[in-house]
């Protein structure tokens, strides 16, 4: 069923692969340029009239940034989710991303959401240099992989002495099988 | 005496004189035509003199030594004196007025302003018909020519189809002489009114053309379009003649010409005259040219007093007071109106407001305005008393109607223009500086003046302006220059005076009144120290209405009542127009105002039966099938005043925007007048029936439907001064409700009301109009957190706003209790109902007024605000004392009330004795309210503070707010829109239907007049077909009548 | 106690966090046309400092005192967390908490116990010490749940604090993730014992050792934006 | 009917039986309404350690004059009310202050407290209290009507504004009650009575879930406490005007303890049944349905 749209689309534009999730859930890659014909092609001709969500993945080891927009067609039952790969480094020196709040005014609040979390910037996005969830950060945006949250908190959050932390399946068994079983 | 035919003979001895002179010489020129002026007018002035003061009779002057009807005769009797002195001093002031433009036209011009002055003069003198004629073509001629003296182009074209117009009419004229002198064979007017049945033979054509002819010469409404473009075009001072020299004489043929006639052809001159006012005022409504719309008031005047001449025959020998009065107000207004657009350079209404900053001058505006309109002292007001009571005691109800209809109108416009000129915005270019012409134009004020003078003395009623408050008022006006603290202190000092010299004579229910008219009214101008330079204007207007509540308070007959009532109308409308954007409102104040007068006169116009003497007590005796509809109009007059529904729309706009300690002045004061005159029409008439209804029932509804509306108004509005003055609406309800209960507790609470709607509304006005001063705004939601910085004025809105509220054990309560015990002797159960909703909402818009105000959030900008100045604040506490004291004691204010009241209702008087006071069904003791209140409120008080002694005093952010704090005090202050929920119950009763009833009508009238006045294209020749088939329509209508 | 230096303290604000816009100093113009400055720091806000607040003179009156406190303990309505939802079950008829004098205020000003239900984020921090402040003394603090003894699941959280006592005082913990309506009740009844004992004085240490609470919770939240006590 | 100093005392006395009975009666009431949802409820004795820890507590802030008199004149209200309404029918001793006004008095006495309070809550610079006054006013403005139309069908019904002349026409058997002989008033004064307890359907002025209580949002400790008390002697009070009006007053303490308790009961019941009406939906509930009754009851009267 997607892969007939995405043979669709395929004529139409230069789209990357497809990745098949579930009948009614697949992932298109696509190339930058590409993302808002596509997304107003979907919205407006394909009945993907609703945003689900914006968000990102940092494949830090491929010095990408992953956006992926997940659209949903309540008509056809049917989600997709379109995928486009930022360079990192240049993220992370200030390269903007275009932004989508024109064609789903939630976006806006998805875009702000990745300006704090990860750090892309959507210039064009309003408000989007507001605090979101947190206030007065100063470090690296925190869900950059990059940034170690375990030594944030350690150092700024005075942990308690004597917390043990343990493998949750390895000390359950421990509990519940004392002798080895 | 020197003969009146020297009038004629300067005149035209002068112009010949003028043509022998070399055309350089031309200040000698313009001085014989002065001389030759000066003497025409001194001679009538002699004449008046004699004849007024009785050493001489009419004189009958015959050219030719022989006695008519064989040489032409002319007559001086004291009309003729008059109105020769009237377009004598005309003609001179208005060659005064010409000087620059005579130098410049040179002796020709002269000469004709000479020969136009006494062919005028010749119209008034003369007997003959013949002569009469002639005279009307030299007038004609005369006015061609001068017509041409204005710069402005069109005046050209408009002397062109002015001479069309007259060629037609003195030919109608002629061929009616002719006709007449072949019926009776002669052409003395006195000879054929002996054989007036001869002219008459045969449908009387003859003498129907002379009639017509002479109408239209008065340029009749609707066929005077040519006169129109004359007025409009020609030079000011011209038109100013054409307007009151030769309208004047003309009226005085057709006064002449209808001896001929004899009473058959009175009620066509009324019929004719009738509708030209009404009519013509209508059209001047839509007029945007100040010149034009003038002319179409000169129409209007002509017209009226065309229906006087018309109505002639019932006025008897009030006749010549009657028509002279307004006739004379009308050529001393029109002359010194059309003199002073001289000096202005627009001609918009709107130009006017040039006039700004020239006080002399407004007042002269003024000044001419209410001698149109027919205002005190005026003559006008004098003989439309006069007339309307003459026209009441004949029943002709209808012609009544109209004259106060078309009156109405004509102050609606005649105001709305002043309104502008005071109020718009000041026009660039400046009033032109002329000394002569200033002098002119104060001559024709002082003439104005002196004529109300004149009249007042000749009037059957008494001299207006010999009465001590009004003259007390009109002293200051000399006393402008003088500093306002000299003013104040003075009109402060008059107010008590007179309490305490009039105090003997008041009985205790005028005593009320006077203390809160007076007493009270000096209490506010302590107020009025704040302000200050000289505060032009504001003393006179202040005063004037002071002196008509005064004077209305002990006003025994009938005149005295309405004139007082018009003064203080007057006064007020002065007062309110000073208030920044108070334009309209003090315009549909004076419209309301006015036609509640007019319903007034009409009233007493019907009680009195033809006596212009008639007494207030003499209300008592009207009898049945009259009774209901005086009564009905009278009150209907003064609940105008007390703005019950349907007739409030003026008052908010009027209250909210009218100076600080002039809200107290017309909220607090005012309004009470009307519930005076509510009492006295109840006292004397009591409860009257019309098909069965009891008016009095009606007036249940009215009051109780007044009291919700205004209260619920009150609570939806943005404004602080407009809450006020909604809420007075509500209070006022009130009152009428308890006057129309008609049983002695109804009667107490009104009075009540009286009494604390004037402490309170006014200690709330005041400290309102402070809070607005400081912080520059009325809208309360710009306000908030004022209580630190103006505590003074906190207090004072607090005590207001309990007092008001009815809730114990301040005053307010009184008057709620009272009326408790007095609906429940009352059958009227449902409209009561009203009332009891009203009191809740009362509720809503006091904390309205006291949080948004000086709780909740103080904003940035009035961080640094003073208290309100001292004089505001010492009135206010001066009032918080009265409250307090009144709470305490009523009995001090109503014990003597209350036993006066007994004379009228004689059932259901309180008990006074001790501390409590006791009715029929309950008791109330209001010092043992406070006392057990204040003690348990101190005792409470008092634990408080020490359990709490060492709270820690924090500051306005310091709230909780949900784990946030405050962003900006703009928006943590809770006001727009207070009550919201509520409007979303029970807005539907707010909408506007009154206002846009009321709006309907006038656009209804400004429409009509629009579509109307297209009547008049500009065409020559359509002039002549109008006027043509003017003359074929009233023949018609004469022959078919 | 106190490492922390008071003007390092500034320093930090002033490098970090800008002062909002509402909060900065402007210049208005009055009604009269002057012109003048308003500091809302200064002029919207008390900037007094807690202070301690002894017990009542009589050891009588304070022990009644002290009971009437224990027996009627009001808790703010602020749910921090997702330990929250135990809450609710206290007003429901199986755990019916009112019948041990326990009620839910919606204002910390009518409060004198704050439930500090999970974990709690910085930014909920800031949120509850303003309201922990807004409530008059004595004040009592239960920590719900491991979160707030340890950080809990959250331990290594950019964004969740991991120890409550250090920026409030706090009475009494109760542990778990989470901990049953069962165990909270069993909280209240020691937080009761506490209060009768006299020693609740939760709000006077934190008034003594204000500036170490203050340094503490200045540390974490960048951007204080108010006096230092929030009355 | 005038002053003499042994009333204080004797003022003081109902004061206090009224005071420690509104205190339990309240808890009481609770109880009933917890019950109802098959709960426990507060110990009867919660409200006085309330108040007790509210005197305790050791921290208070101000905001200003009117900040103090708002609770100040909240309980003046409650109390001035029971003081101008005598309490026993027939006893001098607990006729308390009634001698100063009539029927009226205490009618329009109603409002003194939450307006002083509305006052004192506005100083306080909080929005949900300006809210909560605007709702408090607005609903107030619909429910007080068919009691004051009520009020009027009764003092018209027994010719006198006087509390003591009704009760006394309302002696000689259960059947001479208001209730019975003037059962439409009643009944409308009964609805406009649920309008003004602060008790479900109508007590969105407190409103704790949109803004936190309303107009006592930023009160604490002592004027709380002022504010408890009232809560307390007021409902009191103004029932003592319902039972004296239409349930032929009380002789008798225990006779006045158990009439209090089931017209109290009424409001209670009702508000354990009913959710919340929004302020235009109460203003409209009473225009319709309360309103009319108490027109039929002044056009029969």
């Amino acid at each position: 069923m997607l892969r007939e749209l995405y043979e669709q689309l395929k004529g139409r534009f230069p789209l990357g692969e497809l990745s098949e999730k579930r009948p009614d859930l697949a992932f298109i890659t696509l190339p930058r340029e590409q993302l808002r014909p596509v997304l107003l092609h979907l919205r407006d001709q394909e009945g993907f009239t609703h945003l689900v969500l914006l968000t990102a993945v940092d494949w830090i080891e491929d010095d990408r940034f992953q956006l992926t927009y997940l659209l949903h067609d309540r008509q056809g039952a049917r989600d997709i989710g379109l995928r486009v790969m930022l360079s990192r480094q240049a993220v992370i020196e200030g390269a903007p991303m275009e932004s989508i709040h024109d064609l789903w005014p939630t976006a806006a609040t998805y875009q702000r959401e990745l300006r704090e979390m990860f750090g892309i910037d959507f210039p064009d996005s309003p408000g989007v240099n507001e605090d979101f969830i947190l206030e007065g950060w100063r470090e690296i945006p925190p869900y950059r992989r990059d940034f170690d949250t375990l030594k944030y908190s350690n150092e700024t959050f005075a942990p308690r002495p004597g917390r043990e932390s343990q493998d949750p399946a390895q000390h359950m068994k421990a509990q519940l099988y004392p002798d080895g079983a | 005496m020197v003969s009146a035919l020297y009038i004629l003979a300067v005149g035209l001895g002068a112009a010949f004189l003028l043509g022998l002179l070399r055309d350089e010489w031309r200040a000698g020129a313009y001085g014989v035509s002065l001389a030759a002026l000066a003497c025409m007018s001194l001679i009538s002035a002699g004449w008046v003199w004699v004849l007024a003061s009785g050493d001489g009779s009419a004189v009958d002057i015959t050219t030719a030594g022989t006695l008519p009807p064989y040489a032409i005769n002319l007559r001086m009797g004291l009309a003729e004196a008059v109105l020769t002195l009237s377009i004598n001093l005309t003609g001179l002031l208005s060659a005064v007025y010409l000087r620059d433009t005579m130098f410049n036209q040179g002796r020709r011009a002269l000469a004709v302003l000479l020969i136009f002055t006494m062919a005028a003069c010749g119209i008034v003198l003369t007997r003959d018909l013949f002569n009469l004629f002639v005279f009307f073509e030299l007038v004609a001629i005369a006015t061609g020519g001068l017509v041409l003296l204005s710069r402005d182009k069109r005046a050209l074209a408009a002397g062109f189809k002015y001479l069309v117009a007259s060629q037609v009419i003195t030919i109608l004229l002629l061929v009616g002489i002719i006709f007449a002198y072949h019926a009776t064979g002669t052409l003395n007017i006195d000879g054929m009114a002996e054989v007036s049945s001869l002219v008459l033979k045969g449908g009387g054509l003859a003498f129907f053309l002379m009639f017509i002819a002479i109408v239209l010469d008065l340029k009749p409404f609707p066929a005077n379009g040519w006169a129109l473009d004359v007025y409009e075009s020609a030079h000011p001072a011209f038109s100013a003649m054409l307007s009151a020299a030769s309208g004047s004489a003309a009226l005085f043929a057709a006064d002449k010409l209808l001896l001929i006639g004899g009473s058959t052809w009175l009620p066509l001159a009324t019929g004719i005259g009738i509708v030209g006012f009404v009519g013509a005022n209508l059209f001047a409504l839509a007029q945007r040219n100040d010149r034009r719309l003038l002319g179409y008031s000169s129409v209007a005047q002509i017209g009226l007093i065309l229906a006087v001449i018309g109505q002639r025959d019932l006025l008897g020998d009030r006749y010549l007071f009657i028509a002279g009065g307004i006739l004379l107000a009308h050529a001393v207004a029109k002359a010194g109106l059309y003199w002073l657009s001289g000096l202005i350079e627009g001609r918009t209404l709107t130009a006017w407001s040039a006039l700004q900053g020239h006080p002399i001058l407004i007042f002269a505006f003024a000044s001419f305005i209410a001698l149109l309109v027919g205002l005190p002292p005026f003559p006008g007001f004098y003989a439309k008393w006069e007339l309307v009571i003459a026209l009441a005691g004949e029943g002709r109800i209808a012609l009544i109607g109209l004259i106060l209809f078309g009156a109405l109108l004509e102050a609606g416009y005649l105001f709305r223009w002043f309104g502008r000129a005071l109020k718009r915005e000041r026009a660039p270019e400046p009033v032109a500086v002329s000394s002569f012409k200033r002098a002119v134009i104060l001559t024709a004020v002082a003439a104005g003046w002196g004529l109300g003078l004149i009249w007042g003395a000749l009037s059957l009623n008494g001299n207006l302006l010999l009465a001590v408050p009004l003259l007390f008022a009109f002293g200051f006006l000399v006393l402008e220059p003088l500093s306002v603290q000299i003013k104040n202190s003075l009109a402060i000092a008059g107010l008590v005076a007179w309490f305490v010299l009039s105090l003997p004579s008041y009985d205790p229910l005028q005593l009320i009144f006077a203390a809160v008219m007076l007493i009270g009214g000096a209490l506010i101008l302590l107020a009025s120290y704040q302000t200050q330079g000289r505060r032009i204007g504001f003393y006179p207007s202040a005063m004037l209405m002071y002196a008509g509540l005064a004077m209305l308070i002990v006003a025994e007959d009938a005149f005295g009542f309405f004139a007082a009532w018009e003064s203080l109308t007057i006064g007020s409308y002065f007062l309110i127009l000073r208030g920044q954007r108070s334009e309209p409102h003090a315009l549909s104040y004076m419209v309301f105002s006015l036609a509640g007068a007019f319903l007034i006169l009409a009233g007493f116009a019907l009680a009195a039966d033809g006596d212009p003497l008639f007494t207030l007590a003499g209300l008592k005796q009207v009898a049945a099938p009259l009774a209901p509809w005086v009564f009905l109009l009278l009150a209907i007059g003064f609940m105008t005043k007390t703005a019950a529904v349907g007739l409030h729309i003026w008052l908010p706009g009027a209250h909210a925007e009218a100076e600080t300690d002039v809200s107290p002045m017309v909220s607090g004061i005012l309004l009470k007048a009307g519930l005076f005159g509510l009492f006295v029409l109840f006292m004397a008439m009591g409860s009257q029936q019309l098909y069965g209804v009891e008016l009095t029932h009606i007036l249940l509804w009215i009051g109780a439907l007044s009291a919700l509306i205004g209260n619920l108004m009150a609570a939806f509005q943005e404004d602080a001064k407009r809450l006020l003055a909604y809420s007075s609406i509500g209070q006022m309800g009130y009152a009428l409700f308890g006057l129309a209960m008609m049983n002695h507790l109804g009667w107490l609470m009104a009075l009540m009301f009286v009494i604390n709607h004037y402490i309170y509304k006014s200690m709330l006005f005041l400290s309102v109009g402070g809070v607005a001063k400081r912080t520059g705004t009325r809208d309360m939601y710009r306000m908030g957190g004022l209580i630190t910085l103006m505590p003074l004025s906190f207090i004072a809105v607090l005590i207001g706003i309990i007092a008001m509220s009815g809730v114990p054990p301040l005053s307010g309560f009184g008057g709620r209790w009272i009326f408790y015990n007095a609906i429940l002797t009352t059958d009227s159960r449902l409209p009561m109902i009203l009332i009891f909703i009203s009191g809740p909402i009362a509720f809503l818009y006091l904390f309205r007024l006291i949080h948004t105000i000086f709780l909740g959030q103080l904003k940035d900008e009035h961080r640094r605000i003073k208290e309100a100045p001292f004089w505001l604040v010492l009135p206010q506490m001066i009032f918080v004392a009265c409250l307090m004291a009144f709470a305490l004691v009523p009995g001090l204010a109503l014990r003597r009330v209350d036993a006066y009241i007994s004379q009228f209702h004689p059932e259901g008087a309180l008990g006074w004795e001790g501390l409590t006071i006791t009715s029929a069904f309950g008791y109330w003791s209001p010092i043992s309210i406070m006392i057990v209140v204040g003690v348990i409120f101190a005792s409470l008080f008092a634990w408080l503070v020490f359990v709490n002694r060492k709270a820690q005093k924090v500051k306005q952010f310091n709230i909780v707010f949900a784990g946030e704090r405050p962003f900006r005090p703009e928006t943590t202050h809770f006001a727009w829109n207070f009550f919201a929920p509520y409007r979303k119950a029970l807005g539907f009763l707010t909408e506007p239907l009154v206002e846009r009833f009321w709006a309907a009508i006038v656009d209804l009238l400004h429409a009509s007049a629009d579509l109307l006045r297209r009547l008049y294209t500009g065409n020559g020749q359509t002039y002549a077909i109008q006027l043509l088939a003017f003359v074929v329509v009233v023949y018609l209508l004469r022959t078919g009548l | 106690m106190t490492q922390t230096n008071e003007d390092l303290l500034d320093d930090d604000l002033i490098e970090h966090a800008p002062v909002k816009e509402e909060l900065r100093r402007r210049l208005v113009k009055g009604p009269d046309g002057v012109e003048f400055e308003v500091e809302p720091l200064r002029d919207y806000y008390c900037e007094a400092p807690p202070t301690v607040m002894p017990a009542a003179y009589s050891k009588i009156i304070e022990g009644l005192f002290n009971w009437a406190r224990a027996e009627s303990l009001w808790i703010l309505g602020f749910g921090t967390g997702c330990g929250a939802i135990e809450m609710r079950p206290l007003m429901t008829p199986r755990f019916d908490a009112y019948r041990y004098g326990i009620q839910w205020r919606p204002t910390p000003r009518q409060s004198n116990l704050f439930v500090i239900s999970g974990y709690l984020s910085v930014k909920t921090l800031k949120r509850v010490i303003r309201s922990y402040e807004q409530m008059p003394n004595p004040k009592y603090v239960v920590g719900l749940g491991s979160c707030t003894i340890n950080g809990g699941m959250y331990f290594d959280s950019y964004n969740t604090i991991t120890r409550l006592d250090e920026y409030l005082p706090v009475d009494v913990y109760i542990t778990g993730c989470m901990p049953r309506p069962e165990a909270l009740l069993a909280g209240f009844e020691e937080l009761k014992r506490i209060v009768r004992a006299g020693k609740g004085e939760g709000a006077n240490q934190y008034a003594e050792r204000f500036d170490w609470y203050k340094a503490n919770q200045k540390r974490v939240i960048h951007d204080w934006d108010m006096p230092d006590y929030n009355w | 009917m005038s002053f003499e100093w042994i009333k204080i005392p004797y003022a003081l006395l109902t004061l206090f039986i009224v005071a420690n009975y509104g205190f339990l009666l309240t808890a009481v009431m609770a109880k009933i309404a917890a019950r109802v949802g098959r709960r426990h409820g507060i110990p009867v004795w919660q409200n006085y350690l309330d108040l007790i820890k509210n005197y305790g507590l050791r921290s208070s802030i101000t905001h200003g004059v009117m900040f103090y008199m708002g609770p100040v004149f909240r309980l003046t209200g409650g109390v001035g009310l029971l003081m101008f309404v005598p309490t026993l029918y027939g006893t001098e001793m607990f006729s308390n202050m009634s001698f100063a006004g009539d029927l009226i008095l205490a009618l329009y006495f109603v409002f003194f407290g939450s307006l002083g309070m509305a006052l004192g809550a506005g100083e306080s610079g909080h929005p949900y209290s300006a809210i909560g006054v605007t709702r408090g006013l607005s609903q107030v403005t619909a429910a007080e009507l068919p009691f004051a139309l009520a009020v009027y069908a009764v003092a018209v019904q027994y010719q006198t504004l006087s509390v003591t002349e009704i009760v006394a026409a309302q002696q000689g058997g259960i059947l001479q009650w208001t209730l019975f002989t003037n059962p439409i008033a009643v009944a409308a004064a009964m609805l406009s009575f649920l309008g003004t307890m602060m008790r479900p359907p109508f007590d969105v002025v407190l409103a704790p879930q949109e803004i936190p209580i309303g107009p006592p949002t930023e009160y604490h400790s002592s004027y709380l406490a002022l504010m408890q008390t009232n809560r307390a002697i007021f409902p009191i009070a103004k029932i003592v005007i319902y039972m004296n009006l239409f349930f032929g007053g009380a002789a008798s303490w225990p006779a006045f303890f158990l009439k209090v308790f089931l017209i109290y009961l009424v409001s209670v019941i009702v508000g354990v049944v009913f959710p919340r009406f929004r302020v235009e939906q109460s203003i409209r509930w009473f225009l319709i349905w309360a309103v009319p009754l108490g027109v039929i009851a002044i056009m029969i009267a």
